[in-house]
């Protein structure tokens, strides 16, 4: 059995094919609509029949999402996507499952489920959009909120520690780990086609913007003025460099790194070459932390990418070797097993 | 049992425990007994004692391992209340078990273990072999270590190894005083031992000593036959209430032609049931420890939604966390089989003892409107068919199912004729085609159960989730009326439940003075009582519930056929509430709640009393 | 409502629905005439009808907020049945809100807003205010938004400013229609907007303008006037049920001499209570947002150790994942009290619409033998005193305690009477101390309950859990009669909390031909059928419960006495089930499950039919 | 208030005065028994009276330790420890609050307080007894168990990648991090005695040994022959070097570790100097990434120790500067907020 959604059928499906007959019902400006669009851009490209992808989703405004495909769907219970995505995945490897949830639902009460799912590294795309608040219970502090935010469960700010959710990712075993923002849909469109095709999970944290309650939470990576100073794209193979005119890099010390100024874009020597496919998580690491530093740029793109075993392949293989070993199950067999005696 | 100078006494039924240190050996003494009584055709019931603890310290109260096995020459259905035979392995094995025994009980000692070391480990100040505390029991104090030691001198083995044969010397003994045949368990060591010929020997040695010895020594003035009961013919083997829950969700899906899907978490006592069904990855079963009990349910409905038979298998705590989504399952209408092994709570409670005290949380257990039909089978075997009927229920009507056994029924065993599959009852999916104008929340106009649209079928694609829906559509709907419509569809599609189900037969008189009514467990003791009492002439019925909701619509005509309804009980009276509400019937509850499943004279004696009145 | 020519006409009570877009102001419009109608003396009643979207489109029936007003000259219990005047700003405002009207009910419309987008955008096809759909109504279409931008011409403000003003016309036209003064609203007004005094001025103007119009157009034949009510003198204020339980839980902290531990996690529609709780960090309240509600329940129960008073308050979801630990709550015996503020389920169910249905689940929803004290309160004011006796009953009895409001009380709000807090019961906690001989299972004769050693406090030091406990010791117990009294000792505990409650008292003869009964937030509705069937010479008693757990002595003589019982319950049959099972009465439900508070009418309607049997 | 437990007052207590009445019930052989015995000999020292300490489990066999200390203690439920210990710590932040877990315990069913409380950096000790299997419930595999393992559960062998706990430790942001195993009990006392005086969270990883599910899971490190050459031993400021002569070091290259023969063990030029306070975790995830490398050491001792502002010290500041502000909360007052009017 193959345990990779199968793409080899080449089906032409539109954009519009994604477009289900639900009403999008998010605020008008919320940053779940751009990221709705990208994704029904990008799916089409990926050679999976629309009948193949299931999108399932916890609770939030975020996890509305599957309402909109026009493919399979479950909008499950506050936290536990990865849990029936798991599920999904094991029951039929052939189906393409993306899980969307947001920084509530995946990493306050369902971040147990996220990080054992990128532990077992099953083969799912996991698309979190990060507006730093809840957003359908209307306004209160989350995982990913700043220190000191005032909401309104945190009337005179909130006293928790953010998490960081490319380090817990990465911490967890997850195989493909990036980030990407609402409002640079190219870049987003790339990510996402990256994340499909990766073997393994894929984890991508969208910054997306909820006009509501946390407006301009990542102005600095969204304003068309300032996002140049504060956005630092990777790029496997090429150097880490930022700003305007790209006369910013990064440069390792010991394990510290620290912004350098460049005298000509061209020269980048002594720059730190981004590597996603380094083995190691440390490396990774270490560009993530930079999000929680205030006078260091912040990453977007894929942080870490390699490729092991799948959960699925894992389990398949399993069950293969199982039968390989006893042959197919017989039931009369299996009703006669353990001591058995005949009275006539 | 009276006494003749070594002659055949003939007794009806017996009742055997063997008790020592987790490490003596005691239930695969059990088990070798249990195979020998089974093969010579006595009927049987089986319950292992583990201690608390994995592996307590020797010769602790705590440490002691007890098998107890009640066998005759008529149907047996229950491990026995009381015990004729103690074999006690230590000063420990005594005092716990003592209780147990019925006046003028057998009590086999190895006294080679009533050292003062052990005597005080067992919290024992004098010796009671010495200090006249036994005066009501027959005690044979036999040297078993000493016997086995020496029936094994020739034998080239360290003495620890020759110590573990002093289980077989024990079986030994009792074989003789029961008149049983050897080669059975000799059979069995030799396939067991096959590569250490040696210790085969051993064991054999041990086991022939044992026997010579109570057959040769003045110890034992007489011995018992137990003759083989009239059974059944067909092939029969030994089964746990666990095990048989394994097998039947295996059957139903080959069944139904689905795939089962296993998400579960460890947990006392149902881990047994993820650790049997992980073994048969050949037979299309997909087994998932999940991370914790939210997990494994969630595994289990996304499996189901994905077109696999999802279950998962609990005890309370875990029942507890699967709160949440049990509604989801309950509002998505996929089919999912949940297997609550019941143990004594609330909270963590006692894990290792039995208790049927979920039944309310089962039925109401949820918040908001949410019906789940519930199933309890009756005895360690029973549970294949309550399996079976579970996933049947669960498939055909789309819905979540709750199967509650108990520690008793999944530790317990008896011996099951083992039924011919193509007599089970077939079970229909009610697949959606790509073809039709697929409505994911349009119902069977029979069942009331929506169609299973599989993800993968072109031209199928729906979403489902917890807000409630509109009515065929599956669309989210706010709307008042629809919300009502909707709350009492899911409602009336439990209650067809019932037009797929076998009403259960009243076991008596149709009317009469007394019904006892009943579900689950307590089966045996009940039909026990019951049976000695009609033999003494009196008057009473008994009917037990197969499936608690819905309940069936002959029990109606029942309860009102009566002067009085007792509901006997291992809880504070979950079905006697129920039926009180139902029928408004004063029903008398019989509840006992100590961890331990009822006893057969206890429940004669309050139904005398009720007749008497 | 006759009319005449701009004659004032003499009302007992109204009802009144504002309703348009989220963005239209409609909640400040809504609480605005609240409390003018409370300043001049009539009784009232309120509730806001919030859309599910946190701010759906403009002009779609999905974003369409509501709020709605019942006053009067005579006490008023619900926020009514139907709408005697409804202002709809919009085409979705006036689409969503028909089916509340009354026959002939007055409609003001925003004609302005009745573009052809809009309409389309309401799903209308033809304009309702031209093709006669409206006929049986009063419809009074004004430009609201031109008469207001042209009262505002001279101020310098953008257009938006202005449009945002229209609101206040509104609010004056009813003013204006209802003879209410508009100086409460003018100091509001001024007060709010002291920094932006153009702002102030605006809306001023707006507000008179619209009265202004009213008194001056043709349009209004009459006016109406609702008197003062007959009003127990003292300080009022509005309050809403989710203010009240917070209030509540503050003020059983300061009495019990404790602080208060908020755990909680957002949950529609419980979330405002954890807002106004970490609001008031200077009253000894503490609030934490935990990662889930497990958590949250988890760390309340810590904090409960620790010798703080444990809160959670959370809705039906959430409930579900507390339920293992509400077992370990029982089991430790600890103080804990739990808001559940129910919506409609199952699952995700309607999360903005009422329900009743969490009852079954509060009283048998855990695994195990695990009684557990629930009380309700009837109405907003009333969430106050709900709480203060839970936790009394918490911390004196060392328990959870469930506190059953729902949504429609949590949102509905109504005035209240500032009680004196001198009069309030105390609350006695029953701390054991350094110099006895403590022992943590040990129970005080008179209520059972064990006492609560603070850590901290030498030679207290004690280990609870989960496990069963040994009676006195505290100490982890297997032993079956332990157990089973320990099983008892739980429930009775939990019978004596009836000791300290206060009885409900009926309404009406103490015999008779029907009785109603009732719990929670169906008060007002039934009150007011009651009262009102009652004036019509109608024998009916009215009996509404305030604990649910345990019930009251005098309920079972008052059942006894009635030929009828009739249960009404937003579900379908919870307390009907619960008394059916105990006092074997064949008792009526009377169930509606649509996300919506019992109608008067309705249930008017089915208590004449009995009556008329 | 204090948020700190108290430790001014001069206390003489003994170890055996920790000692509860409870007979102690794990296996004859547990590695339970020396952490147990190792933990009642730090606290005399900690000069924290014994009525201030509250010992938090959950549910497993390593869970039962509250009942052996005859201090205040919860064998709470499974998985959740770190919330009740919250609760413990915001209502009393004077009492010293130890949660006692398992692998399972705190890495499967509760993985997601852990991270949580981690986060959060509440000033609490958590011991995670990991033994890579499930004891209590007589051996199924855990997130820590080796993929392959063959458990009551994993007859074929488990597929599960394991979680690196220090890992997951170190993303959640935790304060302090380290590791230590049960037959080395004069290390595992100078790392609970370091965990016992950190400001913040301490999380402390104990390697032990189940003897009847999981019998010498780590051989490599407690096996008086092996051990030299398995365990690396972490000393702050001291060059990360091992084996019986101390005669290999770990060399840095970019972001790689590489073991490195020395010819003196004097001789450590290029060998990385441990630096447990270094304010990134990228550093100590490399450390805590060789565990899963076959061929690299596995460090043992404290990876990382920061101190910041913890989660109690933010709360009770918090509550201060609102007395501060709005005075003590005076009921009446209270009472009379929002609309109020009077009727006559
Ligand atoms: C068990 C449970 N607890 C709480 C809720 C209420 N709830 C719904 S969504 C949500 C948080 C949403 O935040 P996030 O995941 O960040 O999604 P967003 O709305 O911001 O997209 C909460 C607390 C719920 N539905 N179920
Ligand atoms: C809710 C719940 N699920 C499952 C269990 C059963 N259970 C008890 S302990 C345990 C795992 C123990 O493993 P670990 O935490 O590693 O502790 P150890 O016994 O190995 O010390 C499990 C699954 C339980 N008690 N409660
Ligand atoms: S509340 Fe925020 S996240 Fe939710 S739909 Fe509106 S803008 Fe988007
Ligand atoms: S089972 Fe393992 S972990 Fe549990 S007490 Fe025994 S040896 Fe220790
Ligand atoms: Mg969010
Ligand atoms: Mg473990």
């Amino acid at each position: 059995m193959a345990t990779q959604p199968s793409n080899t059928i080449p089906v032409k499906i539109r954009k519009q094919d994604f477009s289900s007959d639900q009403e999008v019902r998010w605020c008008p400006g919320c940053g779940d609509y751009a990221i709705l669009a990208t994704l029904k851009r990008v799916l089409p490209d990926l050679g999976i029949p629309r009948e193949k992808y299931v999108f399932v989703s916890g609770i939030g405004c975020s996890s509305r999402f599957p309402y909109y495909m026009n493919t399979y769907g479950i909008h499950s219970i506050h936290g536990r996507a990865p849990t029936i995505a798991t599920g999904i995945r094991l029951a039929n490897p052939e189906l393409s499952v993306w899980i969307i949830t947001g920084d509530g639902d995946g990493l306050s009460i369902g971040g147990n489920h996220l990080i054992h799912i990128m532990r077992r590294n099953v083969n799912v795309n996991i698309i979190l959009f990060n507006n730093e608040i809840y957003g359908l219970t209307k306004g209160q502090y989350s995982p990913t909120s700043p220190k000191g935010q005032v909401t309104k469960s945190s009337p005179y700010g909130s006293i928790d520690n953010p998490f960081n959710p490319i380090k817990v990712a990465l911490a967890s075993g997850a195989t493909f780990v990036a980030r990407t923002v609402d409002r640079d849909t190219k870049h987003m469109a790339e990510v996402f086609r990256q994340a499909a095709q990766h073997k393994g999970v894929s984890f991508v944290e969208v910054y997306q913007n909820c006009v509501i309650f946390n407006d301009g939470a990542f102005r600095e990576v969204t304003d068309p003025q300032e996002k140049w100073e504060h956005a630092l794209y990777l790029e496997h193979g090429k150097p880490l460099v930022f700003g305007k005119e790209k006369k910013k890099g990064l440069k390792l010390t010991g394990f510290h790194l620290e912004v350098v100024e460049l005298e000509d874009p061209e020269q980048t020597d002594g720059i730190l070459v981004h590597d996603q496919f380094n083995p190691d998580t440390a490396y990774a690491t270490l560009l993530a932390e930079l999000t929680d530093k205030p006078d260091m740029p912040i990453p977007l793109g894929i942080f870490r990418s390699i490729e092991t075993e799948t959960y699925e392949e894992a389990f398949f293989r399993q069950i293969e070797e199982v039968k390989k070993m006893k042959g197919e199950g017989d039931l009369k067999q299996l009703m006669l097993t353990g001591d058995t005696w005949k009275v006539d | 049992m009276a006494k003749t100078n070594k002659t055949v006494v003939k007794v009806d039924d017996v009742t055997v425990r063997f008790a020592g240190d987790s490490g003596d050996g005691i239930q695969l003494t059990g088990k070798q007994f249990t195979r020998t009584t089974a093969l010579i055709g006595n009927e049987l019931s089986t319950f292992p004692d583990f201690p608390a603890e994995i592996r307590a310290p020797a010769g602790t109260t705590y440490g002691v391992s007890g098998f107890q096995i009640h066998f005759g020459s008529h149907p047996i259905y229950t491990p026995g209340d009381k015990v004729d035979v103690l074999v006690a392995m230590n000063p420990a094995a005594l005092k716990v078990n003592l209780k147990y025994l019925k006046p003028n009980a057998i009590i086999i000692v190895n006294v080679d273990n009533f050292t003062e070391r052990n005597l005080r480990l067992a919290g024992y100040t004098q010796n009671p072999l010495e200090d006249g505390s036994l005066k009501g029991y027959q005690v044979y104090p036999v040297q078993i270590t000493e016997l086995t030691r020496k029936a094994l001198e020739e034998l080239e083995l360290s003495q620890k190894e020759k110590d573990r044969c002093k289980n077989f010397f024990a079986l030994g003994v009792v074989y003789w005083l029961y008149s049983r045949p050897l080669e059975p368990t000799i059979e069995w060591i030799q396939k067991k031992f096959a590569k250490r010929p040696e210790l085969a020997k051993a064991n054999i040695l041990a086991l022939k000593a044992g026997r010579n010895f109570a057959e040769s020594t003045e110890l034992f003035a007489s011995h018992y036959k137990v003759e083989p009961a009239k059974i059944k013919p067909g092939i029969y083997r030994n089964i746990t209430g666990n095990e048989a829950l394994s097998l039947g969700i295996i059957v139903a899906g080959r069944k139904a032609g689905l795939d089962i899907f296993v998400g579960s978490y460890p947990i006392t006592p149902a881990s047994d049931i993820l650790h049997e069904l992980s073994i048969h990855k050949n037979f299309g079963v997909k087994t998932f420890q999940a991370e914790d009990e939210i997990a494994a349910i969630g595994a289990a409905l996304g499996a189901s939604f994905a077109g696999n038979l999802g279950v998962t298998a609990t005890s309370g705590p875990g029942m507890a966390l699967k709160t949440e989504f049990m509604n989801l399952a309950v509002m998505t209408e996929l089919p999912l089989v949940v297997f609550d092994v019941q143990r004594a709570g609330p909270s963590t409670g006692m894990p290792t003892k039995t208790e049927q005290a979920d039944l309310l949380f089962a039925m109401y257990g949820r918040p908001g409107e949410s019906p789940v039909p519930i199933v309890a089978p009756r005895s360690p075997s029973d549970c294949f068919y309550a399996a079976y009927e579970a996933a049947r229920v669960a498939i055909q009507f789309m819905t979540p199912v709750i199967v509650l056994s108990d520690l008793y029924l999944a530790n317990g065993a008896e011996p099951w004729l083992i039924p011919d599959l193509e007599t089970l009852p077939p079970i229909s999916k009610n697949l959606a085609q790509t073809d039709e104008d697929y409505l994911p929340y349009q119902r069977d106009p029979q069942t009331l159960a929506r169609k299973w649209a599989l993800p993968g079928t072109p031209g199928l694609e729906h979403r489902i989730g917890g807000l409630e829906k509109e009515e065929n559509t599956g669309n989210v709907s706010y709307d008042p009326d629809n919300h009502e419509k909707m709350v009492k569809l899911r409602a009336e599609k439990i209650e067809r439940v019932r037009d797929i189900l076998t009403e259960p037969e009243i076991d008596g008189p149709d009317e009469g003075e007394l019904l006892i009514l009943s579900w689950g467990s307590t089966y045996g003791t009940i039909v026990t009582a019951v049976k000695e009492l009609r033999d003494e002439g009196k008057d009473v019925s008994h009917y037990h519930l197969r499936w608690l909701n819905p309940l069936p619509r002959n029990l109606e005509y029942y309860i009102r056929n009566f002067n009085n309804v007792l509901i006997p009980e291992v809880n504070l009276g979950h079905l006697s509430r129920i039926i009180r509400d139902r029928y408004l019937v004063d029903a008398i509850p019989f509840n006992r709640v100590k961890g331990q499943p009822l006893m057969v004279q206890e429940l004669k004696e309050t139904i005398d009393q009720i007749l008497a009145r």
